[in-house]
C-alpha cells in the first residue's frame, strides 16, 4: 500500500490548512496509509474541548483521521513550548489534553514518515 | 486513466504570495503541469492562469463558491476536486508539489 | 480614541483574519467612528455573490450586509492588481483612490492591522 | 494617567511578536496603564504548562505584565473555539487552563480598550 | 525633549512585505516621521532606508546584532530602543503606527 | 523518499520557521539525502556575524555550522533583490543561479516548506 505524508505547520482555524489537511487524509484513507506530522503551530490541532461556533471542530475532525488509520504525531518540542505534554498512554493518545489516537512523538518521527512515504504534501501559510 | 506523465502542483495560495511565483515558475518549467488550485489559489483564474503554456488548470468547486469565483471554459472543475487530486497525486504523476 | 481604522489586507476564508477584522469592526461601533478599510489581498473580500455553505464556514459578504452602518473602504489600486475591478463587487462599499484611503486612515485615531 | 493598549494575534513561538509586545508593555507599565488584547491565535499565549526549552516562557511573561498592572484580556470566541473557557475566577484568571491575573472576555472588551486608549498598537505578521 | 510635532511608526515587517510598503508610503507622507525598525524592519537599512525623505530612522540593537546588520550613519540606534520608542509613542508623537 | 528539499522563505528570528526548518532538515540527515534551499526572505539566514544573544533565541547561523553535513543552497536572485550579495555571508553555503535552484528541487523526491 503506497503512503502519504501531510506536514502541517498552522493551528485550527486561524487557517484553512488542518481543514484541506483533512479533506486531502480523508480521500487517501480509502486506498492509502496516511501520516500527518504536526510541526510549530499544528501542535495545537488535537487539543481537547475546542468549541468553534462558527467553525469545524479541527481536534475532532484529526481524531476521526486517526480512528479511520492515518498515523497522526506532533512534534515533541513545538508541543512542550505550547504546553503539551507526553505521558502514559490512553486511548491512543499519550498526550491528556489531546484528542484520542494523536500521539506526541520525537521529530525523529517526520524523517522516519518521509523515508516511508511515496508522496509528501505540506501546507503552510 | 492512463496518461503521459505529468507533475502535479496544488496551489493554496493568492498571485500576491511569492509561493505563487514559485509554483507557476516550477509549473512552465515542468511543460506538462497539473495544477489544482485550493482555497485562495482559485484566485488565480482572475488573472488568466488558464493561458499558462503546459499547464491544465483545476479548481475547487466549493473554494470558488466562497469566494464568488467563475469557472472558465478551460478550467476544469472536478466533481469531487480532492478525490481528482489524489488519485493524480498518488497514482498519475511523476512529482507532487505543494504550494 | 473617538475612531478607528481596522485594516484588512489578507483574503477571506483561507485565514480567519478577515472573520476577525468584521468582528472587531462590528463590535468597535458601539460608542467609536469606525471604518474598515479593504487593501492588498483584502479587497478580495468586496466581490459579490459569496457564497460558502459548501466550505462550511461563515459567509463574510452576508456580515458585512449585516453591519451596514460600517463604513467600508475598498483601496482601487489593490482591485485593479487583482483583476477585480470588472468582477461585481458588493455595492453597498466604497472604492477610494489611494490618496482617500490614506486620508482616512490619517483621519482616524488609531490604524489596527489582525 | 495615560493608557496604551496592545492588540495581539499571533500565538506563542511561531512570531516573535509576543515578546515584542511584551517589551513595548514592561517599558510602558513604568509610567502608564497597559492594556494588551488577545485575539485569534494570540489567545494561546496565557496557556499554563509551557516549556519552551530555547525561547522564554511567553506564558511566564504575560503573567508578570499582569502581575504589574497589565490588563490581559483573551477574545471569548476565539478562546472558546481553541479549548479555553471561562468559569469562576481563582487567582485572578477565569480559565483554569492559563496562567495568573489573564481573563477571558467578550470582544466588547477590545472596544472599551481602545475608547479608553490613548495609543494603540497592533503586532501581527 | 520638546520637539516639532511627529507621526511614530514601529516596522517590524521587512522589505518584501506589503505592509512595509503601505507603512514607508504613509511614513513619506507624513513630512516628519519617527520610523522605528525593529524585528525584521532592521533588514530596510539594507536597502538605505535612511534616505528616505523627511523620515529620521531608529533601529533596535539587538535585533540589529541578531541579524547580522549594521547600524549606518543616519541611523539611531538607542541604548533603550523600546524605552525611547514608547517615550515618543506616549508623549512626543501626534500619530503613532504599527506595521 | 530517498531526498527532500527543504525550502525556507522565511527570515529568521522574526517567526520559528526558520528554526523549525532548520532541526527537520538535521533529523532528516539520519538515512536521506536532505537540502535546505534559501529562497525569499529565508536567504536572511545567510547573513555572517549573526549574534541572538541579546534577544535571547537560538543563533541560527550557529544550528548552520553545526550541522556542517547539510547541503544549504542560496537563490541568488533572492539575495540580490535583497541587496544582501554585498554583504559578508556565511562561507559554508553555496550560492545558486536560478536554474541550479529549480533544478535541485526537481531533483528531490519531494519539496517541503514550512
Amino acid at each position: 500500500m503506497k503512503t502519504l505524508t501531510i506536514v502541517l505547520t498552522d493551528g485550527p482555524y486561524i487557517s484553512e490548512y488542518a481543514e484541506i489537511a483533512c479533506k486531502l487524509a480523508e480521500t487517501a484513507l480509502k486506498q492509502y496509509q496516511v501520516n500527518i506530522f504536526l510541526y510549530l503551530d499544528a501542535v495545537h490541532i488535537p487539543k481537547g474541548g475546542q468549541n468553534p461556533s462558527f467553525f469545524t471542530n479541527a481536534g475532532e475532525l484529526f481524531s476521526g483521521l486517526a480512528e479511520k488509520g492515518a498515523v497522526i504525531r506532533a512534534c515533541a518540542r513545538c508541543a512542550a513550548a505550547r504546553g503539551y505534554f507526553p505521558e502514559e498512554e490512553i486511548g491512543g493518545s499519550n498526550c491528556r489534553d489531546y484528542f484520542p489516537g494523536i500521539k506526541i512523538t520525537s521529530l525523529y518521527e517526520l524523517s522516519e514518515m518521509l523515508t516511508k512515504s511515496d508522496r509528501v504534501i505540506s501546507l503552510s501559510r | 486513466m492512463k496518461q503521459e506523465q505529468c507533475d502535479v502542483f496544488l496551489l493554496t495560495k493568492p498571485p500576491s504570495s511569492p509561493r505563487s511565483d514559485l509554483c507557476l515558475k516550477l509549473a512552465v518549467r515542468s511543460g506538462n503541469a497539473r495544477l489544482y488550485l485550493a482555497g485562495d489559489g482559485v484566485y488565480h483564474l482572475l488573472a488568466g492562469i488558464e493561458e499558462l503554456p503546459g499547464c491544465k488548470i483545476f479548481a475547487c468547486q466549493e473554494d470558488l463558491e466562497a469566494r464568488a469565483i467563475r469557472g472558465k471554459e478551460k478550467v476544469t472543475v472536478p466533481e469531487n476536486f480532492y478525490a481528482a487530486l489524489i488519485e493524480d497525486v498518488m497514482e498519475q504523476c511523476e512529482r507532487a508539489y505543494t504550494f | 480614541m473617538k475612531s478607528v481604522f481596522y485594516l484588512l489586507d489578507t483574503a477571506p476564508y483561507s485565514s480567519e483574519k478577515a472573520f476577525g477584522a468584521l468582528n472587531a469592526a462590528a463590535v468597535s461601533l458601539n460608542g467609536m467612528n469606525v471604518t474598515l478599510g479593504l487593501y492588498g489581498d483584502g479587497v478580495y473580500l468586496a466581490a459579490a455573490g459569496q457564497d460558502s455553505r459548501k466550505l462550511g464556514v461563515p459567509n463574510l459578504a452576508d456580515i458585512l450586509y449585516a453591519y451596514g452602518e460600517l463604513k467600508v473602504i475598498v483601496h482601487e489600486p489593490s482591485l485593479v492588481e487583482r483583476d477585480l475591478l470588472g468582477e461585481t463587487l458588493i455595492e453597498t462599499l466604497e472604492l477610494t483612490d489611494e490618496e482617500d484611503f490614506f486620508e482616512a486612515i490619517e483621519g482616524s485615531d488609531c490604524l489596527i492591522l489582525l
